[in-house]
């Protein structure tokens, strides 16, 4: 039943992108917003079905494979096209279904005077597709595919202005970036298969202990497939696409690059938490790896003066908290995290759309000021977003950022380490979200006021804010420190309750709650010195550390690197391949045999000189060597 | 009087190397055909002496044989001469080399 | 002793002789195809015997001439040749005067051709080659006003002359060694002796008879003669100096090497397959950069002796075999060649230049398709019979362990892909320009019928290689095996 | 019936009907040519539903000799490798008749659409030959078709392009030949008797020098046809100059001459060959999946990114087929079609595009999306399964060769992912190149390049066929299995490879538990 149900929520999105896809010309709006919206809304709820029926099944009984046909049998590896419906791929499901509907319906209004209307809605369609078949993926092969689908779908949305070069740049960028994850993710797939012989979920977790804890192989399939988790949820240094994929319209942003496709990596993780668990290096490797982009994104994200950059770069902060919780082994926390963060930066880009919306694509911060007046609902989403990401009490991110914090204290050791750069994160999270919020909706408004006037929003934009922010200040009730742990209840059949579980203590959560409100709250309060209470300040200390900023503010010169060490060595590699590689060799060996032969065809002719006695000389010549040669032969044979 | 095989042999080779020099040598026709000529003699010479070695008379008829043939050759060899060098002044073969290459 | 065995030599010469009378005899104007006529009628007679005659050796005049199925079934690819040249020059314009003479020296030459192949003696060998030879040293300088004409005819009589003297003299030791000048004799002997070792005359006869038959057969390097004359003489007469002289000087490579002097084959295995393997690759190149179509043939006709001394360097009776098929393809494709070289020259001036089939096959597209059949042939494209020769002629020399041969070989014709094809694609990718084709001529239809009828054998022969094969087969037998 | 046969002969037949079709008969030619080339899909299809999927050896075997004096007979038949070839070669022929009567050239019309099913007939030969002096045959017949199609209406450099094609060719071809002849006299040492049948010349053992060599001459000219890195000269010229229908056709079907010939002959005649050959054929084939890739990125025209990505995506194909492994080999099967399927639908994009701006080249164009919108998604769709993105049909070939690949020689594996990487970053170029940015390189933003539906009569069925394997891949490797485990079986035996690895062994084994008991 779930699962049937699982493979309607699965197509339907699908079909719906087919049919807008294949519709002969520009449908009426009405009938792309029933099917692209509609579709969703339809899955949205089978997957709520879905969750309630596996409520009243048993912890243990809450997890279903449904094989649709036997998809390839080839070499002895058999694939099927299977789907899973466990907790995790259900709560994904969840998230992505309904954080995805609100967006739909966000868009409706938000895309309403772009002529390509539908090829929106089909883009968004296909990638809601693509997301479910990754989570709800039974083996890695459809995983990848998924995987590679949600990238494309990526790239589609990224680039859906593509008379602009920035966007077309960026899609690329971000496609040949989540190649390059996908690579790692097949390379991890390929190991996996002939290690355990198989790619199916089931088959090869229940085998994975028979590579043994600690093994070279386990830590090589874990980091093969962090790779391709790192370059999904954009972690350093895979995470120069993202800020780039802001050049999307702002839904897309808010579906794929903050609530959902972005968090792909962790969901990854949890998945493979039997690979994780056998190996304490790669999960240490991968917090390792969150902890660091978790600063680095936050110290960038303070420098930013286009809105939703900011809120990119504060998104790759946020998933790595989430990879950090991961890797250290709480993988509820990371999930809960997950939730909460779809919520809230959900509800923060779009609040943001409706800025831009409002400004006639205006992004920048130095062009706002004073907004609260004129966009209420924005106001609202925005601020309750800002409240929850900075972990002020009451508020989702609250909750979900201090069970990460907690966990990672409790598993110590290298935990603290994480524990303490996340505090700072914490700190600095307010502190960037803030300055954004005082500068938008706060201080004076920009020179010259606003031509026109800000309109407010339609309702189609405003309600899926407005849930969103209720989301984002109820959602983290769900687990609370001393109290109830539903997602890790929910969760306990997927991530197992071993010892490599880690599961917060209450004094950890007690430091934490103390520590990470005070960072929280202090962030906030220089938010307000600098930004909010005098507009003014920020422009007298605009001098100070200049070269540190520089450097933020480029985002710690990841681009130019790369530019330095791959892309324009490849390309100075293939200039030189098609230029002398491949005239002198390949080419080479055609025209330069020609020439020999010609050479060589002008030798004999230059002896064919017309005179008969040269004739007479050439055959006496002829004799003589035929008469040694014959004489080698027989002086040889005898 | 019995002549031993190596002296007809000696006789026959020198001719056949004058000849052979002289068609690498001469530019006139009619001395290239006198070299050919000598060519073809010292085969005969060759043929008689080993005629006479073995005792047996085919040598000599070849020996006739090619002398016939060099007669027909020479013959048109001359005819060719004349109709080639009637409109020109100088006997010189090299001069026969339009085609080439 | 059976005179009536060599019935086709009689019937060949009395066609001569009548021809040669028809020139002194002035005809009616009405009869001015008479000599023709006496030709073809007289090949067709000839060509009939022969194919009755088919079967085991018999042998006429005290063994001088054997008919037996190897000269028989040489006989059937120079007869055919020889009426392909009285075809073609059909109502020549420039033998108008000289037809009865022409025609009468074809058959002369053609006669030649047969009596060497038949010939089971040295002297019966040298009366047949010069018999040819002195036909052909007219034929080429027949067009006796034209310049070139008159040259080929000396340069090949020169050359030639050079070439028959060295053959005498390798005769003459060979019969010194021997003491005999009947190729049975020949064989009987050599089996007493031990290897060539023993007997440093009989290298120098071995040496001598190669280097003479090469000339004939336009091996490396005694083929210098060969671009000048072919270029120079009147197409027919190259044509059937292309076919018919090779056919008889391979004959005769076979009675000698793979016939006569079998016993002693592990000596000049060596010296034969280097000359294939000199001539394969000088021929080749020396054809690459040719402007002009005849004398690119001439250079293709080198490289084919190359890859036909193949079949004799390896010694064997499949070499022969391969040897004798592949002289039928490679006699037909010739003729076909030939055939659309006379038909372009027929309708342009200097016909024969490489520029002059730019856009042949647009304009005439049949005579494009039989000339890009018949080069493809050459080429040894599959599944064509120039294909089937090479295979099986690398095929004996792989088996005969001379593998050597074959990668030459294979190499050697890449090279001949290259010039064949250039005339094919001057053929097809250009139009055909305005100036050259403003002399439109009805195709003369005796050409043409050579010219179909040699596309259809290089298809037939290779559809049809099982039965042709089994004729060479026994052809090769009758070499070793009276 | 002899099918195959006769599958053979329809289109030479039609080829000959056609020849001798006058010139102006133009409408006439059409229906002809339209007619053969359904037939012979129709025959195929027969083919097809008469194939018996469980049978490894080569079935519906039509044999007559030919010259049983030197071995050689005509002996067609099909197996599991070549049946999908067969139905590729058909459709696409098809779909090429269709393109070439849409926009018959003016002069000699006839001959055109002559010659391209004179191609058909040698291709189809070549992949049904049981005979390898007729594969020969076939393997040179159907150079001159694709030669004359260049000479006569390609490009301005026709002349040297065809005349590259086909003597490189045959400087591997005729020393293949060589190899031929050798094999089968060496191989009659063993039999009794010359043969060339490639099923009596996969029982004969050779010693292990002897097979390298004759691998090494049988592989030069696969590498040349396929083209292997460095012999693929020929291919930027040959593509570029031909009339682009022909290049169609020559990227679709005939580049996997030369892979299914290493497959179908190479490997399984002379597998104590293949220990000496794996390394280098194996670096050979990474080169040029790494630079095919880079001159891909780098080529000018879309011609020539889609020829070098070629080059790029045979090497993969190479790959799979040389580790000997079943996995690899059974995805090169595979590979193999979708290569045909995308390589030509990505070659008619390239002529739409050209058509609708009158340029090919990448950096003259841009923007077309707008005025061409239908064509964009078809083009997505395109390049998508060009640079194998996963769940593209093309992904599930690289994905099984790489996989299989990992498991011999993992280090192959990860080098081939860099060729993974730059197929994103050159398709994309190409795609965005054309469609994205500001519109550039013609007039009311591209409608004319947009696709009509004489252009999606070709288009619909290859991407129709892409989406097929995409969604079920299993029903085109089924019918391959039997045949490619046993083609890499005795390599595999002969390179001492883990008895569990080898296909026909555990199959034998399974047969054994069955009865058993």
């Amino acid at each position: 039943m779930a699962t049937a149900l699982a493979w309607i929520v699965l197509v339907v999105p699908l079909v719906s992108g087919i049919v807008l896809t294949g519709w002969p010309s520009e449908p009426p709006h009405v009938v792309t917003r029933v099917l692209g919206v509609g579709s969703i809304l339809v899955s949205f709820i089978l997957s709520v079905a879905i969750f309630v029926g596996l409520l009243t099944n048993a912890a243990d009984d809450r997890s279903f494979t449904s094989s649709a046909f036997e998809w390839i049998s080839l070499g002895g590896v058999d694939v099927d096209l299977s789907i899973l419906v466990d907790p995790l791929s259900v709560m994904m499901m969840l998230i992505i279904t309904g954080v995805g509907f609100l967006i739909h319906l966000y868009s409706v209004e938000y895309m309403d005077h772009d002529r390509d209307y539908r090829r929106f809605f089909a883009c968004m369609n296909l990638f809601v597709f693509a997301m479910l078949l990754l989570v709800l993926a039974a083996n890695f092969f459809f995983l990848i595919v998924g995987w590679a689908f949600v990238g494309l779908a990526s790239y589609l949305l990224i680039g859906f202005w593509y008379q602009r070069p920035s966007a077309v740049a960026a899609a690329k960028k971000a496609f040949v970036i989540n190649v390059i994850g996908d690579v790692g993710l097949v390379l991890g797939a390929f190991l996996i298969l002939r290690t355990l012989g198989t790619l199916d979920y089931g088959e090869a977790f229940a085998r994975a202990p028979e590579m043994g804890a600690q093994s070279g192989t386990a830590l090589a399939i874990c980091l093969l497939l962090f790779v391709g988790a790192a370059a999904k949820s954009a972690q350093v240094p895979l995470h120069t696409w993202l800020p780039d994929a802001m050049e999307g319209p702002t839904p897309v942003s808010a579906l794929i690059h903050a609530a959902t496709m972005v968090t792909a990596g962790v969901y990854l993780i949890v998945r493979c938490n039997a690979f994780f668990d056998l190996s304490w290096l790669a999960g240490d490797i991968v917090a390792f790896v969150g902890a660091i982009t978790l600063l680095l994104a936050a110290t960038v994200a303070l420098q930013q003066v286009d809105i939703k950059r900011v809120l990119a770069w504060s998104t790759v902060s946020q998933v790595g908290y989430m990879v950090m919780a991961v890797g250290l082994g709480a993988y509820a926390s990371g999930m809960f995290m997950l939730m909460a963060h779809a919520f809230y930066k959900a509800a923060l880009f779009l609040a943001a759309g409706i800025i831009i919306h409002a400004l006639n694509d205006e992004q920048s911060l130095d062009r706002m000021g004073g907004l609260r007046k004129y966009l209420r609902v924005a106001f609202f989403g925005m601020g309750a977003g800002c409240l929850a990401i900075a972990g002020i009490p009451g508020f989702a991110g609250f909750f979900a950022k201090d069970d990460v914090l907690a966990s990672a204290l409790t598993y110590g050791g290298f935990g603290v380490f994480c524990w303490v750069v996340g505090v700072v994160g914490a700190f600095l999270t307010a502190l960037y979200m803030f300055r954004m919020l005082f500068r938008a909706f706060f201080g004076p408004e920009p020179a010259g006021g606003y031509d026109p006037r800000p309109h407010p929003s339609h309702w189609w934009m405003a309600v899926p804010v407005v849930i969103l922010g209720i989301l984002s200040i109820v959602g983290g009730w769900l687990q609370a420190p001393f109290g109830w742990r539903e997602v890790d209840g929910w969760l306990s059949p997927v991530v197992g309750t071993g010892a490599e579980v880690v599961v917060p203590e209450h004094t950890a959560e007690i430091i934490t709650m103390i520590v990470s409100v005070t960072a929280a709250v202090a962030g906030i309060a220089l938010a307000w010195w600098l930004f909010g209470a005098d507009p003014e300040r920020r422009i007298r200390l605009a001098k100070m550390a200049a070269g540190p900023r520089r450097v933020m503010n480029d985002a710690w010169e990841f681009d130019r690197a790369y530019d330095d060490v791959f892309v324009e060595p490849s390309r100075d590699l293939a200039n030189v391949m098609s230029t002398s590689v491949e005239p002198a060799g390949p080419q080479g060996i055609i025209s330069g045999t020609a020439a020999l032969m010609r050479g060589a065809s002008r030798v004999v002719s230059a002896s064919q000189s017309g005179m008969v006695r040269a004739y007479a000389f050439w055959m006496v010549l002829g004799i003589s060597l035929a008469g040694i040669v014959i004489a080698l032969v027989v002086a040889g044979a005898s | 009087m019995n002549v031993p095989i190596g002296a007809y042999l000696a006789v026959s080779l020198g001719l056949l190397v004058l000849g052979l020099i002289g068609v690498m040598r001469r530019r006139n026709p009619l001395l290239l055909l006198l070299s050919v000529e000598l060519m073809l003699n010292a085969g005969n010479v060759a043929l008689i002496g080993f005629s006479r070695q073995w005792d047996d008379p085919a040598g000599q008829v070849f020996a006739l044989v090619v002398m016939v043939v060099a007669a027909a050759e020479v013959v048109i060899g001359l005819g060719l001469t004349v109709s080639i060098f009637r409109t020109r002044t100088n006997l010189d073969v090299d001069e026969l080399s339009s085609m080439r290459g | 002793m059976n005179a009536g065995a060599a019935l086709t030599l009689y019937v060949m010469s009395a066609a001569t002789v009548l021809a040669l009378v028809l020139a002194v005899v002035p005809l009616p104007a009405a009869w001015r195809r008479l000599p023709e006529w006496v030709g073809c009628i007289g090949i067709v007679a000839t060509l009939a015997i022969a194919v009755v005659q088919w079967g085991d050796r018999q042998v006429a005049f005290a063994g001088e001439l054997h008919i037996d199925r190897f000269s028989l079934l040489l006989t059937w690819i120079i007869l055919p040749a020889a009426l392909a040249v009285i075809l073609f020059s059909w109502g020549e314009p420039a033998a108008a005067g000289r037809r009865a003479e022409f025609v009468g020296l074809v058959l002369a030459a053609a006669t030649g051709m047969m009596l060497t192949v038949m010939s089971g003696d040295l002297i019966t060998l040298f009366i047949g080659i010069e018999l040819l030879s002195v036909a052909l040293y007219v034929l080429c300088a027949i067009e006796v006003a034209r310049a070139r004409s008159l040259e080929s005819g000396i340069k090949y009589l020169i050359t030639g002359s050079i070439g028959t003297a060295i053959l005498i003299y390798g005769f003459a030791l060979l019969y010194g060694v021997t003491g005999t000048t009947s190729l049975d004799g020949v064989t009987a002997r050599l089996a007493t002796i031990d290897g060539m070792a023993s007997d440093p005359l009989l290298i120098a006869a071995i040496v001598l008879i190669v280097v003479a038959l090469g000339f004939k057969a336009s091996a490396v390097p005694f083929h210098m003669w060969t671009p000048d004359v072919y270029q120079g003489a009147p197409t027919p007469v190259t044509a059937f100096m292309g076919t018919g002289t090779k056919a008889a000087a391979m004959g005769a490579f076979l009675l000698l090497f793979t016939g006569a002097t079998q016993q002693v084959s592990g000596d000049w295995r060596a010296l034969i397959g280097a000359l294939a393997v000199v001539t394969m690759v000088v021929g080749n190149v020396g054809a690459l950069m040719q402007q002009n179509v005849k004398r690119m043939l001439a250079w293709s006709s080198i490289a084919q002796a190359g890859y036909l001394l193949i079949g004799v360097a390896v010694g064997t009776t499949a070499g022969a075999e391969a040897l004798i098929y592949y002289l039928f393809a490679y006699v037909a494709m010739t003729l076909a060649a030939f055939a659309i070289v006379i038909l372009r020259e027929r309708e342009v001036e200097s016909g024969d230049t490489l520029g002059a089939f730019t856009g042949f096959g647009r304009a005439r597209p049949w005579a494009g398709v039989v000339m890009t059949i018949t080069l493809l042939g050459l080429a040894g494209f599959p599944p064509l019979a120039g294909f089937i020769g090479k295979f099986l002629l690398f095929g004996s020399a792989v088996d005969a362990g001379m593998s050597w041969l074959a990668i030459v070989g294979a190499l050697a014709s890449v090279v001949s892909v290259v010039y064949y094809l250039r005339v094919v694609i001057v053929m097809w990718s250009q139009a055909p320009d305005g100036q050259r084709t403003a002399r439109r001529v009805r195709v003369p239809a005796s050409v043409a019928a050579v010219a179909v009828a040699g596309a259809a054998a290089i298809i037939a022969l290779a559809i049809w290689a099982q039965p042709m094969l089994d004729l060479c087969a026994d052809a090769a037998r009758a070499l070793t095996i009276p | 019936m002899p099918w195959i046969s006769i599958l053979i002969l329809i289109p030479l037949v039609t080829a000959l009907v056609l020849a001798f079709l006058p010139a102006r008969e133009r409408r006439t030619a059409r229906g002809v040519a339209l007619t053969g080339s359904f037939l012979a899909l129709a025959a195929s299809i027969v083919v097809f539903a008469l194939f018996d999927r469980d049978l490894a050896v080569l079935q519906q075997v039509d044999h007559l000799d030919w010259i049983p004096a030197a071995g050689v007979s005509w002996d067609v038949g099909v197996d599991g490798i070549s049946i999908w070839l067969l139905l590729l070669t058909t459709v696409v022929f098809v779909l090429g008749v269709i393109l070439a009567c849409q926009r018959l050239p003016q002069q000699r019309g006839t001959i055109f659409l002559s010659l391209i099913m004179l191609a058909e007939a040698g291709l189809l030969g070549l992949f049904t030959a049981g005979d390898l002096v007729l594969f020969y045959v076939f393997w040179e017949f159907m150079l001159i078709p694709f030669a004359l199609l260049i000479w006569n209406w390609g490009g301005s450099d026709r002349r040297s392009a065809g005349m590259v094609f086909v003597v490189y060719t045959m400087v591997g071809s005729l020393l293949m030949l060589v190899a031929i002849v050798a094999t089968g006299i060496i191989a009659m040492d063993h039999t009794g008797q010359l043969s060339f049948l490639i099923r009596d010349l996969v029982a004969v053992p050779f010693d292990e020098g002897t097979a390298t060599l004759l691998l090494a001459g049988f592989l030069l000219a696969f590498a040349i046809k396929i083209p292997l890195w460095p012999f693929h000269g020929w291919l930027p010229r040959v593509y570029s100059q031909a009339p682009i229908v022909v290049t169609i056709l020559l990227a679709a079907v005939m580049s996997k001459a030369g892979v299914y010939g290493l497959l179908r002959v190479g490997i399984p005649v002379f597998p104590e060959g293949v220990g000496n050959l794996l390394i280098p054929v194996a670096i050979l084939a990474l080169v040029g999946i790494a630079y095919g890739a880079l001159l891909a990125w780098r080529a000018p025209t879309m011609r020539l990114l889609v020829g070098y990505s070629s080059v790029a995506h045979l090497g993969f194909i190479v790959l799979g087929i040389i580790v000997i492994d079943r996995m690899a080999a059974q995805g090169a099967v595979l590979q193999m079609i979708n290569h045909g399927i995308v390589a030509a639908a990505a070659f008619v994009i390239v002529l739409i595009l050209a058509r609708g701006t009158g340029t090919e080249d990448i950096d003259r164009l841009g923007g077309l999306a707008k005025g061409a919108p239908r064509l964009a998604v078809a083009f997505l769709f395109v390049t998508m399964a060009a640079l194998a993105l996963p769940g593209s049909n093309a992904f599930v070939g690289e994905f099984f060769i790489l996989g299989g690949v990992f498991d011999q020689y993992a280090w192959m594996a990860v080098i081939a992912m860099v060729g993974v990487i730059f197929a994103a970053v050159y398709m994309l170029r190409m795609y965005q190149g054309t469609m994205n940015g500001p519109p550039r390189g013609v007039q009311d933003e591209g409608h004319a390049a947009e696709m009509t539906g004489r252009d999606a009569i070709v288009l619909v069925p290859l991407i129709l066929m892409m989406v097929w394997i995409a969604v079920w891949p299993g029903s085109i490797v089924e019918p391959t299995r039997a045949s490619t485990d046993l083609a890499v079986a005795p390599a595999q035996i002969a390179l001492e490879r883990p008895p569990d690895q080898i296909g026909v062994l555990r199959d034998m084994a399974s047969a054994d538990e069955v009865q058993r008991p």
